[in-house]
């Protein structure tokens, strides 16, 4: 039941995301989308790792290394997310950063105002 | 059991709204950010209920500070050369 | 207005798509072979009681690598991208609003407790929920807050790049002993395994972990510092 | 007895919760959704502690005190850029 | 014994989510943005601490986190508020007819 739940917030983070990405003409709110699009995937991701009544993989007191396995999540996605949360913290700066340098040399970050590449 | 699927709902409906204050074109582009920002915060808590410790706290530590002051220092620059 | 029928057209059409795998999700009952041979093996092959942490540093170790050199290029490209309109034309300073007292004090408090919390973080990686991602991230709000209370502050541009540098060498070279002494790159098993649960256990994951999060804080606050000393438009 | 006040003590937080969130939403000025920013972020801490309670786990505790420790930033940040501190 | 403390601690966490109860109405209900500064950290702030102090009464094994986690919370929150309230008081929020006094303006010195 949360899985399903977290999924359908995700799936419509995301559409969302790529709905502002998409109709937006400022370059920074198509950025500021595409981070929501991106928490979106990242939720999708944890949530097909879970399942129902198992606990984190981390063993402690509470979870005996020898009933890990009928206890436990799934931890390969988590490990995945994990890299992809700290690489999508990159590509936005790089992002802001090109935005930064448009600006400083055209002035406007209306991308109907780029129409250099436009054909 | 029912406790944790609760506080899901809240966080999803919570979620789903901010996001949606972050995507539309009318309001500011300043409020736009921090919904964002509260998106990813709120889904750090939805990370701790699906029982994934680990990418809760990274999304704390990077959704809180970083990517909020990244975005803002860029919206600061742009501000100022337009206004002044 | 065609433009916004084809993208509702669109999002329609991904809708539909996400709907039917809602639909027909079905969640595992039993962990599939990958994850149980990680939730069956971890405890005595690797000695960490954090199989995500185990998965990163060790079994995965390789595309951690690749992940810590994704960050190093953008964190250069970055700098790069900045620092070409960056002349030496000597603007007068801009006035910036003083920080408030508060803030300055508090900043001057709470800058080791960050830190401090970071090292906790990093090194505590194998134990509890945590590792060098996260530790190199909150080293880097240090930076942060520094940059906030402050923002006519100027870090060493060396000091950043030394410690990136060796961290990421470091972080290689162990990788490279894990051949020569043990099964393979970045194997753990340098270091013996000692008491499941301890500190000082779980092989050579504490000192990699401790690298990375060094690598990961340096290459963010690098992100951040050629950030804000671009000039002003 | 405790089980039931801990599920009736999680409903109060949930309404908290929505009466912040309502703040943010409706907020007239930036400087109001700045304050229901920061409530739900320390309401939030309240919520990490009920999911420790809920699946019996101390280590989901760290969570929050990276929560406490640095969700202030954010509002620090917006705080600065609100008087064009940098 | 030990169901007398449960109970005691779960009183303890139901009394600070009451306070964050009243937090999140004050921040819904109060006329002013200082007004709701007021309401919104101050008030959750004091909830937060009594339902640490209640989940340490129902789990004693997670004192120290839960020690730590108070701990931060008051070095951070005050600040974080503070800084706040200033940001506000420099974009001109304080042109309601409601406030009296503003020590800040006099020591600052300055006419808005």
């Amino acid at each position: 039941m949360l899985a399903t739940i977290a999924m359908t917030t995700g799936f419509l983070l995301i559409l969302i995301g790529l709905y502002g990405a998409l109709s937006n003409r400022n370059i920074l709110r198509m950025i500021v989308a595409f981070t929501v699009a991106n928490t979106g995937v990242n939720l999708v991701l944890v949530a097909v790792g879970y399942m129902n009544g198992r606990t984190a993989p981390i063993l402690n007191d509470a979870v005996a290394a020898g009933e890990a396995i009928s206890r436990i999540i799934d931890p390969v996605p988590q490990a995945l997310v994990l890299t992809a949360i700290v690489i999508g913290v990159g590509i936005t700066a790089l992002m802001l950063a090109y935005t930064y340098k448009l600006y400083q040399t055209r002035g406007s970050l209306d991308i109907a105002k780029h129409t250099e590449l436009k054909w | 059991m029912t406790l944790s699927i609760g506080m899901g709902l809240l966080l999803s409906v919570a979620m789903v709204v901010s996001a949606i204050m972050a995507t539309r074109g009318k309001r500011s582009l300043g409020i736009s950010i921090l919904a964002a920002g509260l998106a990813s915060l709120l889904a750090s808590v939805m990370f701790l209920l699906l029982a994934a410790p680990d990418v809760a706290m990274t999304e704390a530590a990077i959704g809180s500070g970083l990517t909020t002051f990244l975005f803002f220092f860029v919206l600061g620059r742009v501000r100022r050369g337009e206004h002044d | 207005m065609i433009k916004r029928f084809t993208l509702m057209l669109l999002l329609a059409g991904l809708g539909a798509i996400f709907a039917g795998l809602i639909q027909n999700y079905v969640a595992d009952e039993e962990l599939n072979l990958t994850a149980a041979y990680y939730a069956a093996h971890t405890a005595e092959d690797i000695g960490a009681a954090n199989i995500v942490t185990a998965i990163i540093v060790t079994y995965r170790g390789l595309d951690t690598l690749g992940e810590v050199t994704v960050l190093f290029l953008t964190a250069a490209i970055i700098g790069l991208v900045l620092s070409q309109g960056n002349r030496q034309q000597q603007q007068p300073q801009r006035k910036l609003p003083p920080a408030g007292e508060l803030l300055v004090t508090g900043t001057r408090l709470l800058l080791p407790l960050i830190l401090l919390f970071g090292a906790y973080v990093f090194t505590h990686g194998h134990l509890t929920p945590g590792g060098g991602f996260q530790g190199g991230a909150i080293i880097a709000s240090a930076m942060l807050l520094l940059l906030l209370s402050n923002p006519m502050k100027r870090f060493s541009h060396r000091l950043i790049t030394v410690v990136e540098s060796a961290s990421g060498l470091a972080f290689v070279i162990i990788g490279l002993l894990g051949i020569a002494w043990a099964g393979g790159f970045l194997d753990n098993r340098i270091l013996p395994i000692g008491t499941f649960g301890e500190l000082f256990s779980a092989g050579a994951i504490p000192i990699i972990y401790a690298f990375v999060g060094l690598k990961v804080g340096a290459e963010f606050s690098s992100m951040l510092v050629s950030l804000s000393e671009t000039e002003d438009l | 007895m405790a089980e039931v006040l801990v599920t009736l003590a999680a409903i109060v937080t949930c309404m908290a919760f929505l009466m912040v969130l309502w703040r943010f939403i409706k907020g007239p000025s930036p400087v109001d959704r700045i304050i229901a920013f920061d409530g739900l972020t320390i309401v939030s801490i309240t919520g990490i502690l009920f999911a420790a309670l809920a699946a019996e786990r101390g280590i989901y505790l760290d969570v929050a005190l990276v929560y406490a420790l640095l969700s202030f930033l954010g509002v620090i940040v917006v705080a600065r850029f609100l008087e064009r501190g940098f | 014994m030990a169901e007398f403390l449960d109970i005691l601690g779960a009183l303890l966490l139901l009394a600070g989510t009451i306070f964050l109860l009243l937090g999140g109405l004050g921040l819904v209900r109060m006329p002013d943005i200082y007004n709701r500064i007021q309401a919104g950290t101050k008030a959750t702030t004091l909830g937060t601490l009594l339902s640490l102090i209640g989940v340490a009464f129902l789990h004693p094994e997670w004192s120290l986190k839960l020690l730590l986690i108070g701990v931060f919370l008051l070095f951070t929150n005050p600040l974080s508020s503070q800084v706040l309230a200033r940001a506000a008081h420099r974009t001109g929020a304080h042109k309601s007819s409601s406030m009296i006094v503003d020590h800040l303006e006099d020591d600052l010195g300055e006419k808005p």
